[in-house]
């Protein structure tokens, strides 16, 4: 219930923000529109199994560490741009890929989401798949010289931030 | 099975589209948009919602009817519209506009009979557009 | 001078176009046609947005907002077509 | 480069027409549609004087508007031309499960 | 400013409306179908009358002066060809009640059916060549969707062909209209033959008139953009098959009409010859096409193709006489071929099939029904006293009158053809004994259109002179286009 | 001028990362890296061209639609080519010879390997 | 004048009333209460024919109008001159004797009520075609005897052979009318009325006219159908199948007459030409020897009856076309003679049918004994036939003779008196056939049952006109002076004055007569000679004879023809439809276009602004069109597709269209979509390996649409003629409309009746798809979906 009070706020935000208006009248609107849409998307707003929660509400902290993520996000983005770069514009495409599996701690629905996009969109990596039991992650990665390696680092950077916003 | 990650993309995607798809309707009389598009985006919505979650989530099978109905009273609204324009203005389909002086927030708002005829319209688009993914997807 | 910047842009655009299209024909799996399809939206995209600066015209923004998702609606239709021997409406 | 355009045409309706004349039922479709396409541009070419603005009202009046009959008739070809390719693939769905076939030289129906 | 040119378009399209949120309640349907076909035929007539008494109509919808908005127009020529449409349907609703069975084939059925009539009806009063657009699809799609609900093999294939032609052709209309647009910078009829008139032989203007032949003549089957029609016309539901032949084929030749009497008027010459050689094509192939069947729906498909050749010559011979003819022959055919139609889906209903060897003992089983049908092989022979006769008589007379001696040389030996085929079919069904009992008795409730439209036929040959002449007054006004325009472009 | 000057940057950087991106579909040897390219640098790419277009067009006119645009494509970009990959290993299309580990097999013993021999669908 | 209208209306009320009462009737046993009382019919209308006798008498021929299409001055009118009366008398006479005759002759199994409703129409037919003043009055009664005849003919229609002689006379006199109503129309335009006695008095017109010889031929055309001239003889042997009372009312004085009525009734109009005696008296000739030759081979004695019929038509056809005064008068004597004896024949051999079970000569034989009256009628009958003295018949032909030596524009002075004769011959050895045959020889075969005579009621009508036979042999005069010369007048337009009389003096004709007698008894012994070498005549050459023509070649030749043809032509296959019309399309469209001049000049075509984002855009769409032919894959060419739409909506980008650029972005990628999911249910590309004609037709038919859309095209582009309507809507959009996105406010405010229209366009997609997808499962699946509850 509180999770679909922020969406609609978010939604009357957003259409404030369409609207090029920011006033109560706007807002107002925006929020029956997205009460409107809520309702009729209920059943598919649902979590897919049973409900966990993100563990804390919206605090200073959350909006800290999110901060944080996007930081770190952005530094591992420019990377892997710089990377890639490297690779196609080298002569020979000096690379040695394959795919690893890589066991989470994320259980949420939306960090899972979010942990496997960070790692697409960050240096070699890319997720090609979620294993049954939500606990394994398939990753297809440019330079594998050592696997351990390159799951620790993902551990490390991406997926402690990840659980600190979404657990 | 579907992929988690694009379920989980589609919770944030689709009301936005949703809602962005009501923001291209309401403005089309003066920008680019209504009701062809917006109705367009909603079903997109409804596709992507389709996609990631099949009939069984939003339960499209036993929704078919609101779509139906969503269709034909899309073409009855739009109708009437034109019916309206008849009665009140002299000939079927024309227009009117009419400024009203809206109660609590004093402001002056717009209401152009075409806006209505446009919401019949996005009903319309919309109402088909689902109902052709729920008689294709059923079958599949 | 933005002038002249968008038609350069528009050139290399165009070459990424052609490297695109280089994928799209030569495959050679389908889900490489895909990528590059999809690729191809993108780089539409950001032509829409160059013409947007060209023209110092914001009308067209929309269309860069629509085609953003309806490329990822499509892309995942067809990726869900190639995956599940076509069914795409299956959870 | 107005001169270009035509041939653009030519070539969508070529390759529609060719496509449109194959045995399968898919490529029928495909081909209709490409025509299709052609027709839009070549309606949406039939207002195209020179440049202009895009017929948005109370912004810049300095410019020249560019037409937009042909834009609305455009949009409503488009609407109307999804909603009869919708119906003909569905009829393709129905020629294949219930003739056995997506080779069109094999729905003869009857002849004479 | 009446609204009484609206009302053809609007009751159809609201009922049709109606219907589909009527979706579950059967008897307010039929409620509803019966009093609007009632209300549709009056305002249709009302309309006709209005116009020849005050001349021609026209209606402004959302209030927007011609040339910016639709304008709606009504003349003798489109105010005839509503009351036939609405003969037609009528009828055919009627004998839709009891030709189909399970009331969710009703419930769509009647829903697309009235859409149709709407798009029929909008087709013969809009003065806007691309609305003109609009309504031809309306009613293909309607079409499409008619002739393919019930989902029988034949109807499928038949779907399939349709379809892909009508595709084609609507994106052939739309390069058409482009054409025009671009020209002339107007979409509104009348305002395009002013502003086409000083350039009338600009190889552009040629191009496009034989665009629209291509686009009309595909709905109306003129050789050889008829290949859709026996197919069609045989597979479709019977009192779909009766809409196609009666009114729907002629939507196509109005249109030609049309655009020939108005926009073009000037490249009649040019396309004379044309015009009539495809006539003569048409016609002779039509009825070799009849003559070759052994199936009662195809060989009444190929006639419809035979006579649309016959009108297209009277269109050919580009006078007031030939179109008078043309006029006339269009209603007087519309009439007995619809007749014939549901006679068809008669014996359908009783035996399952159209094969006439499978059929027999008509005589028998039901003698009205037998003279029903002979009245109709009767009138379409063009045996005096029926109207049949009267729509021949004209057609050769403006044709030797405007010394156009080969085509009436075709005309006259393939209507020998013409009587032959039907005379045949008629025996076959009628007069042969057949061994094998029929499945299902004789409806009596598909019996009643089937002689009203007969008799009707008839009576339209007693009675022929009014409506000749007013064939003629139509034919008289369509050639002098000046009316048409001011109605539209002077003071509304 | 600067703000000029800051648009031709954006810009510069934007087509940077798109042609690479390209280029990268165009040179990688198999479809996963080829996606680790168009994945990366295209949406980068994309995002500094928004971005530029952004600073040309300025807040009043474009406004949040940039921003709403910037977001979709972080949020569709990578789901996409998540999908394309998972859809192409399912295909059983064979990752490059030089690979070094498929951790997925297990997942997918029995691939249909159809993509292999002809482009079939 | 009311009278004329009664003779005329009475039989079709009265076929009106049994149609209408007969729900009623079929319930009641009327026996043959029913055919005393439709007797009254013809017997009012004899006693109202001679009525208005005096009044021709006194003041000459009188008209009666009725409105019907004053545009085309087509009306019923009715004239009453002796002609019509002639024909009016025979028509309702014999009618009145056939009633009669068939009270005895059909059973209580046959279906009566239909039987007297379809002669009562014929009847009010025949006497509308006499008594018609306006030429589509006449024309539509004239189609009314085919119709009804063709229902009196296929009377016992569970017969093939009888439904193979109604439609052979339906589709042969059919040709004659389309011919004769052309040749009216015709004759409309040389006279400018279609009123008849308006036009026989305007005969040099006529005849000076350019269209007189078309205007001619064409209603020749329908009365040689009608009257069973050669070649058109053929459908009335056929005819014979039906009930011997409408073969003896038919072909005796009717419908066969009814040609040489219209010949005789507008003879004042036309003959006195070369053309007229040449067309006309040849194809008499001609018909009379063919149907005399024809005549003596025949056994059945319907048959032979019916070949006679044909000949003697060809007699009387021949009188007219000899164009003079006395050869009109000849005519018109022997065509009450002819009506007389035929009719009597016809009903002799009906008693002969009913009675041995069977007509044919192999069986029937000797009937003297059995059937003593009826061998007295037969005697008169065939004497008169013959044309031997004492009988009318004698006096007809001797009058033939003697016109054939006077007639005019003849090149050959003997030929025609000596086609004559042999002609003749044949008539007195058919005959002699048809008596002796009949009554005195034993024929090779005993018929089905033992021959007994027919009652008083079957022989009342034959003997009555028995008499009558004997009695225009005798006592001429009589009936010269009460209708025969009033009739020869209206034919030759001049006074006739009619000497009829048995005895002329041995002059040029009884000696010819003589001839005639003595050959024709040669003929007749030698008979069976003769006809074994007709039989092997007609064995070689088959094709020789008109049926041939009409069996092989019309029935069975043109069915088979067109389905081939059709078959061809009508192959069922879509890609033959579609390179058809696009093909012709296109080419006419270039055709008609560039027969009007060439619009495009180089040097102007040249003058256009390059704008490099344009040429990029128009480039890649060419590759992706291009690229979407050449997919081997499906999805690879559903791919490209998809970047051909987006593509198309780049380019709205570029033409400042966004609201079109949205729509086909959305529009495509839900297209795919559907695509997607329509590919499911199908199956992937076939290995298509398409000839390689094929491949080059469809490339050359392609390459030529490209090509006419570029030229139509670049045409297009090069002609904007004046400012467009666009101006209006800008100025006014935002006043009057509301709205600045003036495509917006086009859409749904000035061309709301479009997108009104579309979107139930749409929602009609929808609902087709529906009815594909939905109605044809079964109905516990409908209710899951839209369907009923
Ligand atoms: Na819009
Ligand atoms: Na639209």
């Amino acid at each position: 219930m509180r999770r679909h009070i922020v969406l609609n706020i978010v939604l009357a935000l957003i259409w404030c923000a369409l609207q090029e208006k920011l006033n109560v009248t706007e807002f107002v609107i925006g929020s029956v529109f997205g009460y409107g849409i809520i309702f009729m998307l209920k059943r598919v707003l649902e979590d897919e199994k049973e409900k966990i929660s993100p563990s804390q509400g919206v605090s200073f902290v959350l909006f800290w560490r999110v901060f944080c993520y996007f930081f770190v996000f952005i530094k591992e983005m420019i990377k892997a741009n710089i990377d890639v770069v490297k690779i196609v514009l080298s002569p020979k495409l000096k690379m040695t890929p394959g795919i690893i599996a890589y066991k989470m701690d994320v259980k949420t629905d939306a960090g899972i989401t979010l942990l496997a996009n960070s790692i697409t969109l960050t240096p070699g990596t890319l997720s090609v798949d979620i294993s049954e039991d939500r606990k394994t992650l398939y990753i297809h990665a440019l330079h594998i010289e050592d696997a351990e390696e390159l799951q620790q680092s993902i551990r490390d950077s991406l997926e402690k931030h990840t659980k600190d916003i979404l657990g | 099975m579907n992929s988690l990650i694009f379920k989980t993309i589609t919770k944030v995607v689709s009301p936005i589209l949703m809602i962005f798809s009501l923001y291209l309707l309401l403005r089309g009389h003066q920008l680019p948009g209504g009701g062809f598009i917006a109705g367009l985006m909603t079903s997109a919505g409804f596709v992507m919602i389709y996609l990631a979650y099949g009939c069984e989530r939003f339960d499209f099978k036993h929704r078919s009817r609101v779509f139906y109905f969503m269709f034909s009273g899309g073409l009855a609204l739009s109708f009437l519209t034109g019916l309206a324009g008849l009665f009140v203005g002299g000939y079927f389909l024309k227009s009117g506009v009419a400024h009203v002086e809206m109660p609590l927030i004093h402001e002056n708002w717009e209401f152009a009979s075409a806006a209505v005829f446009d919401i019949g319209v996005y009903l319309v688009v919309c109402g088909v557009c689902v109902s052709l993914m729920t008689l294709l997807g059923e079958e599949e | 001078m933005i002038d002249l910047v968008a038609n350069i842009a528009f050139a290399i655009l165009a070459i990424s176009f052609a490297l695109c299209l280089y994928r799209l024909l030569a495959g050679p799996t389908l889900p490489d046609r895909v990528v590059a399809i999809d690729t191809i939206t993108t780089i539409i995209i950001a032509m829409i947005a160059v013409y947007c600066m060209k023209e110092g015209n914001a009308i067209f923004y929309d269309a860069i907002l629509v085609l953003s998702i309806l490329g990822f609606v499509g892309t995942v239709s067809m990726a869900k077509f190639l995956a599940r021997g076509g069914k795409i409406f299956d959870a | 480069m107005k001169l270009l355009l035509p041939l653009v045409i030519g070539v969508l309706f070529a390759s529609g027409t060719y496509l449109m004349l194959q045995r399968n039922i898919l490529k029928l479709v495909l081909g209709l549609s490409l025509i299709g396409h052609g027709a839009n541009v070549v309606l949406i070419s039939s207002g195209w004087i020179g440049t202009g603005q895009v017929p948005i009202l109370g912004r810049d009046e300095s410019m020249p508007f560019v037409d937009p009959i042909p834009q609305a008739l455009v949009l409503t070809a488009i609407v109307i031309g999804f909603a009869a390719l919708a119906f003909l693939l569905v009829l393709s769905l129905r020629v294949y499960r219930d003739l056995k076939t997506t080779d069109v030289a094999e729905i003869k129906g009857q002849k004479g | 400013m009446s609204h009484l040119l609206v009302l053809p378009i609007l009751i159809p399209l609201g009922t049709a409306i109606l219907l589909l949120l009527l979706r579950f309640q059967p008897m307010a349907r039929r409620i509803v179908i019966g009093l609007s076909s009632l209300l549709i035929v009056a305002v249709n007539i009302s309309l006709l009358l209005k116009i020849n008494a005050e001349g021609i109509q026209s209606y402004r919808t959302g209030g927007w002066a011609a040339p910016y908005g639709i304008i709606l127009v009504g003349d003798l020529f489109s105010g005839i060809l509503l009351v036939l449409g609405c003969v037609i349907a009528v009828c055919a609703v009627y004998y839709s009640f009891a030709y189909l069975k399970t009331d969710a084939q009703k419930a769509l059925f009647h829903a697309l059916f009235f859409f149709l009539w709407a798009g029929t009806n909008g087709s013969f009063l809009t003065g806007d060549i691309f609305n003109l657009f609009v309504m031809f699809e309306i009613v293909l799609m309607s079409i499409y969707a008619l002739l393919t609900m019930l989902g029988e093999k034949k109807q499928i294939e038949a779907g399939i062909k349709l379809i892909s032609m009508g595709l084609l052709s609507s994106a052939l209309f739309l390069v058409a209209v482009g054409g025009i647009y671009a020209f002339a910078g107007t979409l509104n009829m009348a305002d395009l033959a002013v502003k086409i008139k000083p350039h009338a032989h600009h190889p552009l203007v040629s191009a496009v008139a034989m665009l629209f032949i291509g686009v009309f003549g595909l709905k109306a089957a003129l050789m050889p953009m008829h290949f859709w029609l026996p197919d069609v016309h045989s597979s479709a539901p019977t009192p779909i098959s009766a809409m196609l032949s009666g009114i729907l084929i002629k939507v196509g030749v109005y249109a030609i009409i049309r655009i020939f009497c108005l926009i073009f008027v000037d490249l009649q010459g040019h396309f004379q010859t044309f015009i009539l050689t495809l006539a003569c094509i048409t016609m002779f192939v039509g009825a070799m096409g009849a003559v070759a069947q052994t199936d009662l729906k195809r060989v009444l498909a190929y006639s419809s193709v035979s006579q649309i050749g016959y009108i297209f010559m009277g269109i050919g011979f580009f006078s007031v006489a030939g179109m008078g003819a043309a006029i006339f022959y269009i209603i007087s055919h519309g009439i007995i071929k619809a007749s014939l139609f549901l006679a068809a889906g008669v014996l359908k209903k009783m035996r399952g099939t159209m094969e006439m060897s499978e059929h027999g003992n008509m005589m028998k089983i039901s003698p009205i029904f037998t003279l029903f049908f002979l009245i109709g092989v009767f009138s379409l022979g063009g045996i005096p006293p029926s109207s049949g006769f009267f729509m021949k008589f004209q057609l050769i007379k403006a044709g030797l009158d405007g010394a156009f001696y080969l085509p009436v040389a075709v005309a006259l030996v393939v209507s020998l053809f013409t009587l032959f085929y039907l005379i045949q079919a008629w025996q076959k069904i009628c007069l042969h004994t057949q061994e094998k009992a029929p499945e299902n008795p004789l409806n009596p409730h598909l019996l009643v259109p089937v002689g009203v439209l007969a008799l009707l036929a008839l009576v339209l040959g007693f009675a022929s002179a009014p409506v000749i002449d007013l064939a003629n007054a139509a034919s008289e006004q369509l050639f002098t286009p000046e009316l048409y325009i001011n109605a539209v472009m002077g003071k509304q | 001028m600067t703000r000029e000057m800051l648009t031709i940057i954006l810009l510069v950087l934007g087509l940077f990362f798109i042609v690479t991106g390209c280029l990268g579909l165009y040179r990688m040897p198999d479809v996963f890296c080829r996606m680790h390219a168009t994945s990366k640098a295209t949406t980068l790419g994309l995002v500094f061209i928004l971005m530029a277009s952004f600073v040309h067009l300025g807040f009043s006119s474009v406004g949040l639609k940039a921003i709403l645009a910037i977001i979709f494509a972080f949020l569709t970009a990578p789901v996409g080519a998540h999908l394309i990959s998972r859809a192409a290993y399912q295909r059983g299309v064979k990752l490059h010879d030089r690979s070094v580990t498929d951790a997925l097999s297990v997942l997918y013993p029995e691939k249909i390997n159809a993509d292999q021999v002809q482009d079939k669908d | 004048m009311t009278s004329i209208l009664i003779i005329v209306f009475f039989p079709f009320a009265a076929s009106l009333l049994l149609l209408l009462l007969s729900p009623a009737l079929q319930k009641i046993n009327f026996g043959t209460r029913l055919g005393w009382a439709i007797s009254v019919v013809p017997f009012t209308c004899v006693a109202l024919i001679l009525s208005l006798l005096p009044g021709v008498h006194a003041g000459g021929a009188s008209t009666f109008h009725i409105p019907w299409v004053p545009r085309y001055g087509i009306e019923l009118s009715f004239l009453v001159d002796g002609l019509s009366i002639l024909f009016g008398l025979l028509i309702s006479g014999i009618g009145f004797l056939v009633v009669v005759y068939s009270i005895w002759y059909l059973s209580e199994k046959e279906d009566r009520l239909k039987f007297y409703l379809y002669l009562m129409m014929f009847m009010g037919a025949m006497l509308g075609v006499v008594f018609s003043n306006n030429l589509f009055g006449l024309f539509t009664f004239w189609e009314l005897t085919s119709v009804s005849s063709f229902m009196l003919i296929g009377f016992w229609y569970h017969k093939d052979v009888s439904r193979y002689g109604a439609t052979k006379a339906l589709v042969i006199t059919g040709v004659g009318g389309i011919a004769m109503l052309a040749g009216f129309i015709v004759l409309y335009s040389i006279t400018g009325t279609f009123d008849i006695s308006e036009i026989l008095l305007m005969g040099d017109v006529i005849r000076a006219s350019d269209f007189y010889v078309p205007a001619l031929i064409l209603i020749f055309l329908g009365c040689a159908t009608k009257s069973a001239q050669f070649p058109f003889h053929v459908w009335l042997p056929n005819a014979m199948e039906a009930p011997t009372p409408v073969s003896a009312y038919l072909h005796s004085a009717t419908m066969v007459k009814a040609g040489i009525f219209l010949v005789a009734r507008l003879s004042p109009a036309f003959s006195g030409t070369a053309f007229w005696t040449g067309l006309v008296a040849g194809v008499g000739l001609t018909t009379m020897v063919v149907g005399g030759y024809m005549a003596i081979r025949q056994t059945d004695l319907k048959g032979l009856l019916a070949y006679s019929t044909i000949s003697q038509l060809g007699m009387i056809m021949a009188m007219l076309g000899f164009g003079t005064q006395y050869s009109a008068e000849a005519a018109i004597v022997h065509i009450i003679n002819h009506a007389g004896f035929k009719a009597a024949l016809f009903m002799i051999v009906g008693i002969i049918d009913h009675g041995c079970g069977t007509r044919d000569l192999t069986y029937v034989g000797g009937l003297k004994k059995e059937m003593p009256h009826s061998f007295k009628i037969a005697l008169v009958g065939c004497l008169s036939m013959a044309g031997l003295p004492i009988f009318g018949g004698f006096i007809s032909k001797e009058m033939f003779y003697e016109s054939t030596l006077h007639m005019p524009y003849s090149g050959f002075p003997y030929l025609i008196p000596f086609i004559a004769v042999s002609a003749s011959i044949f008539t007195f050895a058919y005959s002699f056939k048809f008596l002796i045959w009949g009554f005195f020889y034993d024929a090779p075969k005993s018929p089905p049952h033992h021959p007994h005579e027919a009652p008083a009621l079957g022989l009342f009508s034959p003997a009555l006109l028995a008499i009558i036979v004997v009695l225009l042999g005798i006592a001429p005069g009589f009936f010269a002076h009460g209708v025969l010369e009033l009739a020869a007048s209206a034919v030759s337009g001049k006074t006739a004055d009619l000497n009829l009389a048995l005895w002329h003096g041995v002059n040029t004709p009884l000696i010819m007569s003589f001839f005639t007698v003595v050959i024709g008894i040669f003929l007749f012994m030698r008979l069976k000679k003769v006809v074994s070498v007709q039989d092997k005549l007609s064995e070689k050459v088959p094709w020789l004879s008109p049926n041939f023509v009409y069996n092989k070649g019309f029935l069975e030749g043109i069915p088979p023809l067109t389905q081939a043809c059709m078959r061809w032509f009508q192959s069922g296959n879509l890609k033959q439809y579609l390179s058809v019309i696009i093909t012709f399309v296109m080419l006419s469209t270039f055709g008609l276009s560039i027969s009007q001049g060439n619009p495009l000049t180089f040097a102007r075509l040249f003058q256009t602004e390059l704008n490099f984002v344009h040429l990029l855009t128009f480039i890649l769409l060419i590759v992706a069109s291009l690229a979407t032919v050449c997919f081997k894959n499906r999805i690879s060419a559903i791919l490209a597709l998809g970047m051909t739409g987006f593509l198309v909506a780049f380019f709205y980008v570029l033409m400042g269209a966004p609201d079109l650029a949205l729509t086909q972005f959305l529009v495509e990628s839900v297209a795919v979509i559907l695509i997607l999911l329509v590919f499911y249910f199908l199956p992937p590309y076939f290995k298509e390996a398409p000839p390689q004609r094929t491949k080059i037709s469809d490339i050359s038919i392609s390459v030529l649409v490209g090509s006419v859309m570029t030229y139509y095209m670049l045409m297009v582009m090069d002609s904007h003629l004046t400012e467009t309507i666009a101006g209006y809507y800008l100025e006014v959009s935002e006043k009057l409309a509301g709205g600045r996105n003036v495509v917006n406010v086009v859409i749904v405010d000035f061309r709301g009746l479009d997108t009104m229209f579309e979107i139930a366009v749409f929602s009609i997609a929808a609902l087709g798809v529906y009815g594909m997808l939905k109605l044809k499962k079964k109905p516990k699946h409908i209710s899951k979906v839209l369907g009923s509850k």
